[in-house]
């Protein structure tokens, strides 16, 4: 039995309330528990002049599964540099946009993170990105099950199968897969491109299944909610980058007929098509209509100037985008009737007119939303730029004068254009801590996590307060996951395995009758080898706690 | 550029002080001369004959920048065994106020003059100084089938064309210059004037980093600052108009002086300007005032307004010297 | 002690392992004292050395100016009169720092990686990576190099009298630029893929090319005096090839263009023609053009004089 | 220790779906094994399978050995772990292993740094460099299975080394769509039309020169270009691959000669190519005896693939040096731990370095040699438990043990070796 008194502390934990008191949180045995001020504890911590919160979670961000390992294996000149270890207990690794699991975990870790989840997650590529999430030392993970693509999907959506059946469906895929959600990329679109469509809007038909993306997210949405998984239907949605998307990301939302979705990545589809160059920000657009769909919440994607890759599910918009690809590389792959990938590195330019403006539109969509519950920070990471530059990031939400200096060196249409000038607003760090820790957490369905309540996990992250906002956020005093000390000024001091989220879903069993017919004609595999059994994800997961989520919606009980 | 006379208020009185040489009298007064940009060229071609017509459409219409936007000439003609690919060729200046203006002349003179004209290529025609595009853009001519090559260090486009292939270097290099030296040749009559004139023009081509840059080099419009009609800048020299001598206010002619020309040189450097005006001044001294020129005078602006003075004395002391 | 312009260092016997020699430039080395360079540490194995283990140390003083103008003049212009362009990268008036390095050194990598100024002699056999990544300043190799001998230099001038492995001028893993600048002479024999990806600068190779001369080569000119390996040219986008020795057998994806280009072979001729050798004696009239690689974009040339 | 307690007991017959064969790298799981002593395959003619089955017929007692003397698996892991522990560079080959094996080589190469490459390193290389260097566009069996309509193998029958291939790819009965096989600049002796049933023609092209000379030439075919006096049958197959709906290259680079990478850039530049305007991708064969899993475990824990070294320095990636072959040739490692744990057919490379083999129990009689400690292990899929990825790259299979022979597997020895290096580091490192 460990205690641990973190004393003194500024704590903001917005899902209690808390913003910004002055109080102790103690922990016992990794959670956080009530003790008397009398109370001997084992370690004490005298936290004045720090700000606390809960550990940091990232709910949409690539670290692992086949295309980012595709992704490291493509860049190896991204990977030469070694960043010097810190303590012996971190082992070699090393990359910048795709970097190593173990690597991902520590520069997590000592950004005060303590969960990530990967939100493209292939059926068939579940394995591996159960794996390599493994890998991933410290933080606790997870993943989205990508469906919305798949041949049998669109098969059975095609001849207008019953809702339940297709509910049946996707709580199989997600028992299954071992999944935390559901996402869908480019709704059939994936599957489209593979017949030679090279466009799919909202309400246009699939070339060959004749079904809509319309109907593709309706029923996934319908689906979810009725098994009463709690992260919302991931949406990433139809004609990513294009010029003058506002119009079917509008039309994604009414698609959703008010069930809860998680629009993913929402910078990428808030363009509209004015101004000289046919290009321009649907921030405003896009926010006044979330604004007022309480079923709705986003994240952003902000783009970040430098070097990345962009890796995708969706392989329709890579490949259309493969030549503006820098360094030129490309990998693409069609992915067995399942899904699809799409590897393109990018590097955003600060006097490219599109690129600043989706710098902008980034910043402008957090900065107007009303409501921070509803919006959380991200970079999609690699897409928009590396994880590690979300300290950049908050500071440039709570910092205008930052923002300013940042907006001048950009295009100088942007910085003379942009809304973004307009906007005043800096956001505190409860609205910071809201973003990235509570919202998140509520949005998964994760109860005793992203919040300091009393019982809640003690994944607990430590900054000293500073002017400097990237400063601050960019190395924490210290980082506790469940109760651990875990990292120390960036220095790593304990690299305990994660554990792995997931839910668990009733639904009828009879399903599996039918994934097997298919698998028999269809598919590569054994349908039993399309199930992650308990051992097996134990091994996957490298041994890791196991956070199963029951949920019961719904389907029907074994 | 023509050299404008401040006004004739403003002008020095007949000169006290002039010197007299083999009969012809040098005034005691200067050239005033400015700050201008410039570049150097080579042209080159299958023989000289297509090496001077693309040299000649190249620096047309390029007298004064008044209106031409540069003043252009051709230096010098290039023997096979001076040029970079072993060609005869053309060594052409040209001269602009400001950077940005002769990169663009530059640009368009090129582009529609010797990129057009048959078997050419073109070269920097000086090492040093800022870059200015020369081929940079013009391979965009070829489509996308242009090739670039790097030689010792300097970069080539090759855009294939009708003939061939042009071989345009990269960049040429712009550098500081003086513009608007000048000598004015004062006459008993127009044969003696262009005579002078013409023998002037001859001496002086010798003097390399020099270009005279009016027809035949020689301008008989010599101009002052300023007009009695607002709209425009500058207007006949009335000072040196030997029809306006009875009339204007003040005339520097006498009535044995019934025609005058002037000589505008352009160089790379101060002391190529000099050295040019020397050459003119040397040669009409030479021809003796029995030749019909009988002074030579400059103009200027009393000194405030250029930082390049030109003292015709001086000129012939160094050349004593 | 005073600072030294330069040093000799001695190799006093093999390592056990590959050592990773980048990082040890004659600039670095100037300033410091006998003991400060023999402190200075080299990676071998999985552990670092300190040069002192490795190497004698002496320097070079009363000679250094007189060899780095040596180094020079010599490297360049063995066949020919003039001054070669490309070796006037040391124009300032102070002698450049200079680093010899004296042995078998070929197990030692990365020899001059980074180097962007001063003179680099090595009077002996050097690992592979030689000059990676070198930006100006000049190395001259006595013996042999290995693989990938100024891959992804920028500017200056590497001269190897003996033979280069494979890869010469080339590319790291995931690099999309070979050879950026500069100017690598080889006056020994060239292994195989030598130029490949390679994007601007001259290599000039006085022995025979391996397989794959140019493979994937993006621009820039690489002259060989000797026999050329099989699949020359393979997936060359654009740059020039000149053979001034035995011509190779066209592959089919090459055709032959017919346009005078008798300026552009001038120039080029022009500036081979200070390498000396087979090199000072191309032919005025212009040669036989092919054009390729058509798999991709063919954009390259090959230049057959006679 | 504990020996692998997964899988099922001996004896027991696996159905269809439930055994995943391990020795080639399409991880076949459609047909039943029958356990015991003897293990008997039904379903499949296979003949690696069936070969590497045979290697497991009546296994003896494998026990480990030091300089070719027997000891008990304690002595030779204490033995293994001082020679490690006395290696300055030691080099870590063979890699026959599967993920979690993978996962524990990794740590132990951590602990004083070492070079990892694989047993089929050198055939790795064409497709490793292809995809560092441009890319790749890749398609994977089911896609095949499904939507192919043209398949071209490029300088391979598939079948020499992958003989399930072209059943692997055949469609559903009843659902087929006119599906013709190419084969392009594969020599002789391809398999013929009665050999896959299902497509609806199968024929072979074989142009003048050799297998650059032939993707080069269809490259520029397919770009549109003028050839001057191109072979016909080369045009015709351009024009047919340009028409096709789903066209799928099929290359084995372990087939290809010297700068194989180059044949893979021509090919995914002719992919990307005839994408623009119809769809096609490829499938790469290889990455047999665990090297798909080396490649992709090794490139998601440290960040570069194979043929790289790791340590305290951090992690280097060197594909010309770090190649097995050369280390021991030039004596740039001082030891050699090799492991192949799938078949016998992977025998270490013989040097006078230390040597510590983790190996197929029959390797024994190849390891008794002074120098060389042999430590028996378990195979994934046989007796052990373990995960494969797959040769198309993205599916990765569960493998059950069949039945149990009291061998340690490489996850626990690879451990064992840890432990017995590291107390200290271990101890802090959590639940492992």
């Amino acid at each position: 039995m460990t205690t641990i008194r973190l004393k003194g502390g500024r704590v903001y934990d917005p899902a209690n309330g808390v913003d910004g008191e002055v109080r102790d949180i103690c922990i016992r045995d990794g959670r956080i528990v009530a003790l008397h001020p009398q109370d001997k504890v084992d370690t004490e911590y005298d936290l004045a002049g720090c700000v606390v919160m809960a550990g940091g979670i990232d709910l949409h961000t690539h670290i692992g599964g086949g295309k980012v390992n595709l992704a490291r294996m493509m860049l190896p000149e991204d990977h030469r540099l070694n960043r010097p270890r810190d303590s012996l207990l971190e082992l070699a690794s090393t990359g910048c946009c795709t970097p190593g699991t173990l690597e991902t975990g520590y520069r997590y870790a000592q950004m005060g993170y303590t969960a990530a989840f990967e939100p493209a997650m292939l059926a068939t590529n579940a394995r591996q990105a159960h794996m390599e999430m493994g890998d991933t030392p410290i933080l606790d993970h997870g993943a989205y099950v990508m469906l919305g693509n798949e041949e049998l999907f669109l098969e059975m959506l095609a001849r207008g199968e019953d809702p339940q059946r297709i509910r049946d469906y996707v709580g199989w895929s997600i028992n299954a897969s071992r999944a935390m959600g559901v996402k869908v990329v480019n709704p059939g679109g994936i599957s489209a491109f593979k017949f030679n469509q090279r466009k799919l809007d909202v309400d246009e038909d699939h070339v060959h299944w004749q079904v809509t993306p319309r109907q593709v997210v309706h029923s996934l949405a319908r689906a979810l909610s009725e098994l009463g998984v709690p992260h919302p239907l991931h949406i990433h949605a139809s004609n990513l980058g294009v010029a003058g998307n506002i119009d079917s990301t509008l039309a994604t939302i009414d698609a959703l007929e008010g069930l809860p979705g998680h629009l993913t990545h929402i910078q990428f589809h808030s363009y509209g098509r004015e101004g000289p160059k046919k290009f321009s920000s649907a921030a405003r657009q896009l926010v006044e209509r979330v604004n007022a769909a309480p079923n709705v919440s986003i994240d952003v994607g902000q783009i970040i100037f430098g070097q990345t890759v962009t890796a995708s599910g969706d392989t329709m918009r890579q490949f259309a985008n493969a030549d503006l690809g820098s360094p030129r590389k490309y990998v693409g792959g069609d992915i067995e009737c399942d899904a699809g990938c799409g590897v393109v590195p990018f590097r955003y330019r600060e006097q490219s007119y599109v690129n600043a403006l989706q710098w902008a539109i980034g910043l402008e969509i957090f900065l107007l939303m009303d409501d921070p519950w509803r919006v959380v920070l991200t970079t999609d990471h690699p897409n928009g730029g590396p994880f590690t530059s979300y300290p950049h990031l908050i500071k440039l939400l709570m910092d205008k004068s930052f923002r300013d200096e940042q907006l001048a060196r950009l295009h100088p249409d942007v910085a003379a254009m942009a809304d973004l000038r307009e906007i005043r607003r800096e956001l505190s760090l409860y609205e910071i801590a809201i973003m990235t820790r509570a919202a998140p957490a509520r949005l998964l369905g994760l109860t005793d996590r992203g919040q300091l309540g009393i019982g809640a996990a003690a994944d607990i992250a430590v900054y000293r307060e500073e002017a400097d906002r990237e400063a601050m956020f960019a190395t924490p005093e210290y980082v506790f996951k469940d109760g651990r000390l875990v990292a120390r000024k960036g220095r790593i001091e304990a690299v305990p395995v994660g554990g792995t989220h997931f839910v668990e879903t009733d639904y009828d069993p009879a399903i599996e009758k039918t994934v097997e017919a298919y698998a028999d004609r269809h598919a590569s595999m054994s349908w039993r080898h399309m199930k992650i059994g308990t051992d097996e994800l134990c091994s996957c997961s490298n041994g890791g706690a196991l956070l199963a989520c029951k949920v019961h919606g719904r389907g029907r009980t074994l | 550029m023509s050299n404008p006379q401040e006004t004739t208020s403003a002008m020095n009185p007949a000169p006290t002080n002039s010197v007299t040489l083999n009969g012809v009298t040098i005034d005691g007064t200067f050239a005033e001369a400015f700050p201008m940009k410039a570049t150097r060229v080579l042209i080159t071609a299958h023989n000289e004959t297509w090496a001077r017509n693309a040299a000649v459409s190249m620096t047309g219409f390029a007298t004064s920048v008044i209106a031409c936007g540069c003043e252009a000439g051709i230096e010098r003609m290039l023997g096979a065994d001076e040029t970079p690919d072993g060609r005869p060729g053309v060594s052409v200046l040209l001269f602009s106020m400001s950077g940005k203006e002769l990169a663009k002349q530059l640009e368009r003179r090129v582009g529609q003059c010797v990129l057009t004209c048959p078997t050419t290529a073109i070269y920097a025609g000086l090492d040093e100084g800022e870059a200015i595009a020369l081929g940079r853009n013009l391979r965009f001519f070829g489509d996308g089938w242009q090739i670039s090559k790097m030689i010792d260090g300097k970069r080539y486009w090759r855009v294939p064309v009708m003939d061939g292939e042009f071989v345009a270097q990269e960049t040429t290099a712009l550098v500081k210059a003086v513009g608007g030296g000048n000598l004015l040749l004062l006459a008993r009559d127009t044969d003696a004037a262009l005579a002078g004139a013409e023998a002037a023009v001859e001496a002086m081509r010798a003097v390399r980093g020099t270009i005279m840059p009016f027809p035949g080099g020689v301008v008989r419009s010599g101009s002052k600052v300023g007009s009695k009609y607002p709209a425009l800048m500058a207007s006949t020299n009335d000072a040196f108009c030997p029809a306006l001598t009875p009339l204007a206010k003040h005339s520097e002619l006498d009535a044995d002086t019934r025609c005058v020309m002037e000589i505008v040189i352009d160089g790379l450097t101060e002391a190529d300007v000099a050295a040019s005006m020397r050459a003119g001044i040397e040669a009409i001294v030479a021809r003796g005032a029995a030749a019909g020129v009988t002074r030579i005078s400059a103009g200027n602006y009393g000194g405030k307004l250029g930082p390049f003075h030109f003292h015709l004395h001086k000129l012939i002391g160094e050349g004593a010297a | 002690m005073s600072a030294t312009r330069g040093w000799c260092l001695r190799l006093k016997a093999q390592p056990d392992f590959r050592v990773d020699f980048g990082g040890v430039l004659p600039a670095r080395l100037a300033g410091m004292t006998a003991d400060e360079v023999a402190r200075v540490e080299v990676r071998h194995g999985n552990a670092m050395l300190a040069l002192g283990e490795l190497f004698d140390i002496a320097t070079l003083d009363g000679e250094v100016g007189a060899g780095a103008a040596d180094a020079i003049n010599q490297s360049v212009v063995e066949a020919s009169s003039g001054m070669h362009p490309a070796a006037t990268t040391q124009g300032h008036a102070e002698p450049p720092s200079e680093l010899r390095l004296e042995g078998d050194l070929s197990r030692f990598d990365a020899i001059g990686q980074g180097l962007d100024g001063g003179v680099l002699r090595i009077d002996g056999a050097v690992g592979d990576r030689l000059g990676l990544s070198m930006r100006a300043g000049d190395i001259r190799v006595q013996g042999a190099a290995g693989q990938l001998a100024g891959c992804e230099m920028a500017g200056g001038l590497i001269e190897i009298a003996g033979d280069v492995g494979d890869f010469a001028a080339g590319v790291l893993p995931g690099s999309m630029d070979g050879m950026r600048g500069g100017t690598l002479i080889v006056r020994g024999n060239a292994g195989a893929r030598c130029g490949d990806r390679m994007r601007r600068g001259t290599v000039v190779l006085h022995g025979d090319a391996g397989d794959f001369l140019a493979s994937r080569l993006v621009a820039g000119t690489i002259a060989v005096a000797g026999r050329v390996g099989a699949h020359c040219g393979y997936g060359m986008r654009r740059g020039t090839l000149v053979f001034a020795g035995p011509p190779p057998a066209a592959p089919s994806s090459f055709v032959s263009t017919h346009q005078d280009i008798v300026v552009f072979w001038t120039l080029l001729r022009r500036s081979l023609a200070y390498h000396g050798g087979r090199f000072a004696a191309l032919p005025e009239c212009a040669p036989r053009r092919l054009v390729g690689d058509l798999a991709v974009d063919g954009k390259g040339e090959w230049l057959l004089p006679g | 220790m504990n020996t692998t307690s997964n899988g099922a007991a001996g004896g027991a017959a696996a159905q269809p779906g439930t055994w995943t064969c391990p020795f080639c790298s399409l991880l076949c799981d459609g047909f039943a094994l029958e356990s015991g002593p003897v293990l008997q395959l039904h379903g499949s003619d296979c003949p690696r399978a069936r070969s590497g089955l045979a290697t497991f017929d009546d296994l003896g007692i494998a026990t480990p050995s030091v300089d070719g003397a027997g000891r008990d698996l304690d002595a030779a892991l204490d033995a293994a772990a001082a020679r490690l522990a006395a290696a300055r560079l030691p080099l870590f080959g063979g890699l026959a292993a599967d993920v979690q094996g993978m996962r524990a080589l990794y740590r132990l190469a951590n602990v004083g740094g070492a070079i990892l490459d694989h047993a089929h390193g050198e055939a790795m290389m064409p497709a490793l460099r292809m995809l560092q260097d441009r890319g790749q566009m890749f398609t994977t069996l089911a896609e095949i299975r499904n939507r192919a309509d043209l398949i071209v193998c490029i300088g391979t029958d598939a079948v020499s080394s992958y003989p399930e291939f072209f059943r692997r790819c055949a469609p559903a009965e009843g659902h087929e769509a006119a599906c013709r096989v190419v084969f392009l600049a594969a020599g002789d002796g391809m398999p013929a039309a009665d050999d896959i049933p299902w497509a609806s023609a199968v024929e072979s092209v074989r142009p003048a020169g050799d297998i650059f000379d032939t993707v080069a030439m269809l490259a520029a075919l397919l770009d549109g270009r003028r050839i001057p006096d191109p072979d016909g049958a080369l045009v015709a197959l351009a024009d047919a691959m340009r028409s096709a709906r789903y066209c799928v290259i099929v290359w084995e680079p372990a087939r290809l000669p010297p700068h194989g990478a180059l044949v893979g850039e021509t090919l995914l530049r002719l992919l990307m190519n005839l994408n623009r305007k119809t769809r096609a991708g490829a499938l790469t064969l290889g990455g047999n005896d665990g090297a798909q899993t080396a490649n992709g475990a090794m490139s998601w824990l440290s960040g570069l693939p194979l043929r790289s070294r790791v340590g305290p320095q951090g992690v280097d990636h060197d594909p010309l040096q770090y190649a097995s072959a050369r280390l021991l040739d030039e004596r740039a490692v001082d030891l050699l731990l090799w492991v192949a744990s799938f078949t016998p057919d992977l025998p270490p490379p013989q040097t006078t370095l230390p040597r510590i083999v983790l190996g197929h129990p029959a390797l024994a009689a190849a390891c008794a040699q002074p120098g060389t400690v042999f430590i028996p292990v378990a195979t994934p899929g046989i007796n052990a438990d373990g995960h494969l990825l797959r040769a198309d790259s993205v599916v990765s299979l569960p493998l059950y043990a069949m039945r149990d022979d009291g061998l340690p597997n490489v996850a626990e020895v690879a451990r064992a070796l840890l432990a017995r290096l590291t107390s200290g580091v271990a101890a802090k490192e959590g639940a492992q």
